[in-house]
């Protein structure tokens, strides 16, 4: 039991959390609103799944946000133009890992730093989205893609269901399988990987692509539910992906990832909106719940190291810096 | 070959040919301090082709005026970042430091309102600085979550509508800090060449400036100096906050408005200008120099595109990508070059891959 | 080391130098009184389709009259709304046209404008105390208070018992468009009914999605729902019908401004109404405010306490949903 | 000694002819020749800056010659990246640790090269588990293949190196330094499974600063000196003095002598410190003028020592007495002004500002008092007099104050750190590994270096793996095991095998005249 609570230290404030809504509201603990939450958390949570990843080879990518946006304009205009659904989400995904290869190849083969470059595409990502569209919606009504969100297969929504697909496909990847321990290898060290001899830059490429892609499933999530693409969709959600991976537990630093503390993290955040809708509470108060529940949760870790560990002996293999 | 043939040779003088090592300023060095500077240079040398209207004075003026608030926190930014840190909330912090300076100004008027502007400033820093020294939360996620906070907090402050200056008010010598000039410079930029001074001397020049470089070059190394890492976080954050301070002094007298949701998205602006003017973000180096000229750079850019009418999808465009390229010529320095020459890069950049990084 | 920090220095006054020897050609009054009148107009963002309207209405007008037109984008930000709505003035324009981001934020700009002798007339959004010569604004409480009436007409038309119905605002700084739902709920319980739900979307569809699907999850019997906006008005009608209902004729779902996507949702039936504002009509409505301003006539004003000039909203429903160009 | 499985006459395994390396500016590697044979312990000896590391990460792929050529087996031998050396059969241990400290060991010794089941695509942890496991075997000692490498020491870390290098399965394993970060006892087993290697017909390329391992295991030695060859040997036909005489240039002393003459004052005295499990009732004392070393195993206490006394480590019990007063300092800042001068072990990790200039990492101890009386901004030109002074003082070669750290040799920053733990000019320094990853002449200089301090009156506190240097010039050597002083020893009694079986046995040895 300890030892699952240290593996997945959020159990505990979301049973507290999720304790407090069934006591003080009537409707948290409808079939509904529960079905809500998770759908939500599902949504979030894939593309934290992927950008988990990406902390744990210790870079960020900051351009998923503008990722979404294109994503659901490439799929919705795609429609419009009368292109097959299929052949449109697919159109929409390549475009999120087109975005990914070009993060993957500015930070590899240009050298720019992670954090830098992947600003500099969430900006440009958004520009072309903007300037595609002219500002305009991108309105769609199809029912072939609104089954991504709506559907529920085996009676369950289809967004749950990818979630725990994807799940457990990163888990088992990141902990089982060579290119999950070599992401983890790189995010520990990238000199010593390419020693190694692994392909590293490749690897690295792969996980932005990874992500690129992700946000673009995103983005089909996003045009799923709301029949339309705009350029100002997904404002923001780069900071909400990066949040539900460091909430969870996934070293900055890389070398290490919580895939289960990221969907566990998911869940706890749309939890605590939802419940704050349930109460009626302000939307001021929402974003600063957001904000301490993040500097609560890496405090509570900042002590236990604290405690835990012993006198800063120095490691012998030299971290490299955040980005 | 035989095993004992050699016999040996007189040897060139070792240290002779460890001093071409890295001996004189180097190009890479100097794009270190005064790259993004030749930049800017340029930029405004082909103004008065692209732009000719950018040179009026009074448009001289605005751009100056306008970059002043960026380019205070991105001096404080550049302590930051040079310690091997980033404070993702000063949009936060310029938010809340705004509203409250605003309610200090309807309080007690002029000087209540600068007092509030710097000690609210210092606050936050300091909640910053006391989340990472004593909690041991990171700081790129501390500041995270402070972003959140200080927002939150200022649209608490402003849930009955944003924090105005009245228009009645517009004589008063709180409103001039942002309208006024000096000698036809404006006061913002005025005080924004002041800070950078004072930032310039502080790294530069005192024990403290030397120990923030060092911590961000070796937080270990630093250790066994005696630099106390509680000490320059709880600097150097402050520092942050006090810049976030003076600057909503340069911002607040110019807009009169202010709301949680001021300057959203500012805490990227600043890294980036700070990043593009040549600092690290891995820590041990920072360039005032450089980041005082990104700044502008960034102004002047943006102005030129506003007033030739480009798009504002375009523009997006095109300031992610002079990022992308400013950092490119960073990178590829840094990379190929380390002890100082772009032959390597450009061999590499023709025939691949390169024999620095094989995969 | 010391020529290092100077040059920066140096490099500014050399900026400020260059300007000094320019600004005399161009002195910005002298450009003010050519014989052609230059009109500037600051945009709140031109990436809404609502403001492109705005745009082209007012640029259509003051072509008409044969002004030269100047155009700045505010990009929603507060400090560049500040900075371009100054350099127009700046620019020698003999009137300013803004329709502003922060509507607080207008007191610098008018300010200035004041102290050039440049008129300021406000499309929309809000004026914020300062003193400008006109506000031309859509009657937000009004609409809210159309948006109303209509509902309960609606709801029972749909032959629902409920008495409960929610509101989605926008975020919390838009004071101006926090209006709507204010007239919305003020209308709507003197009606009888009770407002069981007043959350942010802060203005946008992804949020306002979610938090219908809250309020469906808090109070699944709501007859109605009326959105600040149409983005949100419509991902709310979407999630009410992601839930297995009717945005007509189970929940009354109602938007506000007349978004092409809320005309297109209300022909479909994805959605039950929106409130017009005519943005096109607003531009052209200041310039001709304008005109009378430039020539110091006097203005007649809805609201003369505000200097406001309402322009009417009118209900959009799928009855007349062809009308809206 | 000599290897019989190959004549002399055979084409060796591996030829590098002519090789050339230049990078910008400088040429570290100039038209050189090495050869190994099948079966055969290479030594490849020099001082640093001679250009060994550069000749490795040749044949590890990591640079590309600019001239020159390498052939192995007899084909041409072009390496482009580090897994092309892998496949061809080379197995390089850099000096430098590449290992990932969040993962395990096991994953570290096979990265890349993991076995991984078809269809699930998993990692067969039971296998490289096991395999690993035979192979620490192998070196004799028990890591656990499923602990994450950060939880290792350093020697650690160093073995599981070394088994990486093993699991390859090469033709050709490259060690440089590999015995750096162990301890005597772990080195001579190390020394044993090169041996055994070579039995095996497998090659072995072992660099060392260490002339005794050179002798002891190695069939034929190259010496390398400014990026050049000079000779190559087999061992019988060389003698050390020989060898340090080609790496040098010219004669040294093996040790210098010993000039300081221990004072009565006491400087130092630790009475039952303890600190956390790592210390348990340390009691020591260190007198004006003496050099005290402090020897034993890797991972015994003794970074732990030297910490405890600088403010680094908190001390759980006992008392501490500096300069006849109660010491208890709570940071390096506080034992810094007491006046204790500090060397850390790890040179890269906690010594070196590697963004800063020679100058500032110098100065960096000193700048409180390098301020102007009234603007307390810094003095450049009170920065550049203590620069000079201990550049002229150490000897320490680098193009100007302005210089950045990295670019000079082991050596000469080895000396800027000194300079800054001297600069202070307290009464008592800390070396940890003082000479470590130095080379034959710095190491001369930083000996003849501390001599002279004690001279002075200062105190010394050395702590080194080195057992020569530690004997060499120490005036008494405290011994520690598991956290715990378990040797004292003193004039006759200091001696190699005391040293070692104190630290490796259950003998505790206290020499009488002692304290």
């Amino acid at each position: 039991m300890s030892a699952a609570l240290r593996k997945a230290p959020l159990v505990v404030p979301l049973l507290l959390v999720v304790l407090f809504l069934a006591l003080r509201t009537d409707s948290f603990l409808s079939g509904g609103n529960i079905e809500n939450v998770l759908v939500n958390a599902a949504i979030v949570a894939v593309p934290g799944l992927a950008m988990t990843f990406c902390l744990a080879m210790g870079e960020f990518d900051l351009s998923v946000g503008s990722t979404v946006s294109l994503a659901a304009v490439v799929c919705c205009s795609a429609i419009i133009d009368g292109v097959p659904v299929l052949l449109a989400m697919l159109l929409a995904l390549l475009a999120g890992a087109l975005i990914g290869l070009v993060n993957g190849m500015v930070v590899t083969k240009l050298g720019v730093t992670p954090f830098i470059a992947t600003l500099a595409t969430l900006v440009i990502v958004r520009g072309l989205a903007l300037a595609y569209t002219d500002g305009h919606d991108q309105i769609v009504s199809s029912p072939a893609l609104k089954y991504l969100v709506g559907g529920r297969p085996l009676g369950v929504p289809m967004p749950i269901l990818l979630a725990v697909l994807a799940t457990a496909l990163a888990w088992w990847s990141i902990n089982r399988t060579r290119f999950g321990r070599w992401v983890c290898a790189v995010g520990s060290n990238r000199e010593a990987a390419r020693v190694s001899g692994l392909p590293v830059d490749r690897i690295r490429i792969a996980i932005y692509v990874l992500v690129g892609t992700a946000g673009g499933f995103w983005g089909l999530l996003i045009a799923s539910q709301l029949q339309k693409g705009n350029g100002q969709l997904g404002l923001g959600f780069e900071l909400d992906a990066i949040t539900v991976v460091v909430l969870g537990g996934t070293a900055l630093l890389g070398g290490r990832a919580s895939v289960l503390g990221t969907v566990l993290a998911a869940v706890l955040i749309e939890t605590i909106r939802n419940g704050l809708n349930l109460l009626n509470t302000p939307p001021a108060y929402q974003r600063i719940s957001v904000g301490l529940l993040l500097i609560a949760a890496l405090a509570l870790l900042g002590l236990r190291r604290r405690v835990t560990a012993g006198p800063a002996t120095v490691p012998a293999a030299v971290k490299e810096a955040v980005v | 070959m035989s095993t004992d043939t050699q016999t040996p040779k007189p040897a060139r003088s070792a240290p002779a040919s460890r001093a071409d090592r890295a001996g004189r300023p180097t190009l890479g060095k100097l794009w270190d301090t005064w790259g993004i500077t030749a930049i800017l240079a340029l930029l405004l040398a082909a103004t008065p082709l692209v732009a000719p209207d950018f040179l009026e004075f009074s448009n001289l003026q605005s751009v100056l005026r306008e970059s002043a608030y960026l380019g205070i926190v991105a001096a404080g930014m550049t302590f930051a970042i040079a310690s091997g840190a980033f404070d993702l909330s000063v949009g936060g912090q310029l938010a809340l430091v705004s509203v409250v300076t605003l309610i200090g100004y309807s309080a007690g008027g002029t000087a209540l309102a600068v007092a509030a502007a710097v000690a609210t400033g210092l606050a936050c820093g300091l909640v910053n600085a006391g989340l990472i020294t004593g909690l041991r939360v990171p700081p790129f996620v501390a500041t995270l979550g402070t972003l959140f906070v200080f927002r939150g907090v200022a649209y608490i402050l402003t849930q009955d509508g944003p924090k105005t200056l009245p228009y009645d008010q517009i004589g008063s010598p709180f409103v001039k800090i942002g309208g006024l000039n000096v000698a036809g410079i404006p006061l913002p930029f005025v005080i924004m060449l002041v800070v950078y001074g004072a930032a310039w001397l502080l790294l530069r020049r005192t024990a403290t400036g030397r120990r923030i470089l060092s911590y961000g070059s070796s937080p270990a190394a630093a250790r066994f100096c005696g630099i106390s890492e509680t000490r320059i976080r709880i600097f150097v954050f402050a520092l942050v906050g006090v810049s976030v301070g003076i600057a909503a002094l340069t911002y607040i007298t110019r807009v009169w408005t202010a709301d949680g949701s001021a300057q959203d998205g500012f805490e990227l602006k600043v890294i980036a200008a700070v990043v593009l003017g040549g600092t690290s973000l891995k820590g041990g180096k920072g360039t005032l120099i450089g980041t005082f000229s990104a700044v502008l750079l960034v102004s002047v850019l943006n102005d030129m595109l506003v007033s030739q009418g480009v798009p504002s999808a375009y523009q997006r465009i095109v300031l992610g990508c002079v990022l992308i390229v400013a950092l490119t010529i960073d990178g590829l320095r840094t990379r190929f070059a380390a002890p100082g020459s772009f032959r390597r890069a450009l061999s590499v950049l023709v025939q691949r891959p390169s024999p620095v990084d094989g995969a | 080391m010391r020529k290092m920090g100077l040059l920066p220095i140096a490099l500014a006054a050399a900026l400020v130098m260059a300007g000094c020897s320019d600004s005399n050609a161009t002195d910005p009054k002298t450009a003010g009184k050519d014989d052609k009148v230059v009109v500037g107009f600051s945009v709140y963002d031109m990436q809404y389709e609502f403001f492109q309207k705005m745009e082209a209405g007012t640029r259509a007008a003051a072509t008409a009259k044969g002004w030269e037109f100047k155009l700045h984008d505010e990009k929603s930000d507060e400090n560049e709304m500040v900075t371009g709505a100054q350099a127009l003035i700046d620019q020698g324009v003999d009137v300013l046209i803004i329709s502003p981001f922060k509507p607080s934020a207008l007191g610098p700009i008018i300010a200035k404008a004041k102290a050039k002798g440049v008129p300021v007339i406000v499309d929309d959004i809000g004026g914020g105390g300062a003193p400008y010569d006109a506000i031309v604004i859509s009657d937000n409480a009004g609409g809210g208070k159309l948006a109303a009436d209509y509902m309960v007409k609606q709801i029972a038309a749909n032959n629902k018992t409920s008495k409960n119905v929610a509101s989605i605002t926008c975020e919390p700084s838009a004071v101006y468009a926090a209006r709507r739902n204010a007239g919305f709920k003020e209308a709507i319980e003197k009606a009888g009914f009770k407002v069981v739900a007043e959350l942010s979307g802060n203005s946008k569809a992804e949020e306002g999605y979610k938090v219908m699907k809250d309020i469906l999850a808090k109070n699944p019997d709501v007859a109605g729902v009326f959105s600040c906006n149409d983005p949100m008005g419509v991902a709310a009608a979407n999630a009410i019908k992601d839930a297995g209902k009717n945005p007509v004729t189970d929940i009354v779902s109602v938007g506000f401004n007349a978004d092409p996507e809320a005309i297109t949702a209300i022909k479909a039936g994805g959605l039950a109404a929106t409130v017009a504002q005519d943005p096109k009509a607003m531009g052209e409505l200041t310039v001709k405010l304008a005109e009378q301003a430039i020539k110091k006539q006097a203005i007649t004003f809805s609201n003369p306490a505000e200097r406001e000039v309402f322009n009417p909203v009118a209900l959009i429903t799928k009855e007349n949903a062809d009308t809206v160009k | 000694m000599t290897a019989d499985n190959t004549s002399p006459e055979d084409p060796p395994l591996l030829h590098v002819d002519r090789l050339t390396v230049e990078f910008p500016g400088v040429r570290a590697l100039d038209g050189v020749h090495f050869d190994v044979r099948g079966g055969e312990v290479h030594a490849l000896v020099g001082e640093n800056g001679a250009g060994k590391s550069t000749l490795l990460k040749v044949l590890g792929g990591l640079h590309r010659p600019s001239a020159g050529e390498v052939r192995l087996g007899g084909q041409p031998y072009r390496p482009r990246r580090p897994a092309d050396a892998l496949h061809a059969g080379i197995a390089v241990i850099y000096q430098e640790f590449n290992l990932y400290p969040d993962l395990t060991v096991a994953e570290n010794v096979y990265s890349g090269r993991e076995p991984y089941g078809r269809f699930s695509r998993g990692i067969r942890y039971a296998e490289i588990n096991r395999r690993s496991a035979e192979l620490f075997g192998i070196l004799g000692v028990h890591i656990d293949p499923a602990a994450t490498v950060d939880s290792l020491t350093v020697s650690e870390q160093q073995l599981v190196e070394i088994a990486k290098a093993l699991s390859v399965d090469g033709r050709i394993i490259v060690m440089d330094e590999p015995t750096a970060a162990l301890s005597a006892d772990e080195a001579t087993r190390l020394l044993d499974v090169v041996r055994r290697l070579r039995s095996e017909g497998r090659s072995v390329v072992y660099v060392s600063h260490r002339l005794d391992e050179v002798f002891a295991v190695a069939d034929r030695v190259t010496v390398l000196r400014d990026g050049r060859h000079v000779r190559t040997a087999a061992l019988a036909d060389t003698d050390p003095d020989e060898l340090v005489r080609l790496m040098v240039g010219r004669d040294i002393a093996a040790a210098a002598p010993r000039a300081g003459v221990a004072g009565d004052e006491v400087v130092l005295d630790l009475a039952g410190v303890s600190a956390g499990r790592q210390l348990r009732d340390v009691s020591l004392t260190v007198r004006a003028g003496e050099i005290v070393g402090i020897g034993g195993v890797a991972g015994a206490g003794q970074p732990e020592v030297s910490q405890v006394i600088f403010g680094a480590l908190p001390i759980t019990a006992g008392t501490m007495t500096f300069d006849g007063a109660p010491y208890r300092p709570g940071s390096p800042a506080d034992a810094m002004a007491a006046g204790i001068g500090f060397l850390h072990e790890d040179r890269k990790a906690a010594g070196l500002l590697p963004d800063l200039s020679v100058r500032d990492n110098l100065t960096i101890s000193v700048l409180g008092r390098l301020r102007h009386a009234l603007t307390r901004l810094l003095s450049p030109a009170a920065q550049a007099g203590v620069f000079a002074d201990y550049r002229n003082r150490l000897a320490i070669r680098t193009t100007g104050p302005d210089q950045l750290i990295g670019q000079l040799s082991g050596g000469n920053q080895q000396k800027v750190l000194l300079g800054r733990a001297l600069a202070p000019g307290g009464r008592l320094l800390i070396l940890n590994e003082p000479t470590r990853g130095v080379d034959i002449g710095a190491k001369f200089e930083i000996h003849q270096l501390i001599n002279e301090l004690t001279a002075d009156g200062a105190a010394v506190l050395m702590i080194s793996s080195d057992l020569p240097e530690l004997l060499g010039i120490s005036d008494r050597v405290y011994v520690l095991a598991g956290g715990q002083v378990v040797g004292h020893l003193t004039g006759a009694d200091l001696t190699e095998e005391n040293v070692i079986m104190c630290a490796t046995t259950e003998r505790r040895i206290f020499s009488p005249a002692g304290v």
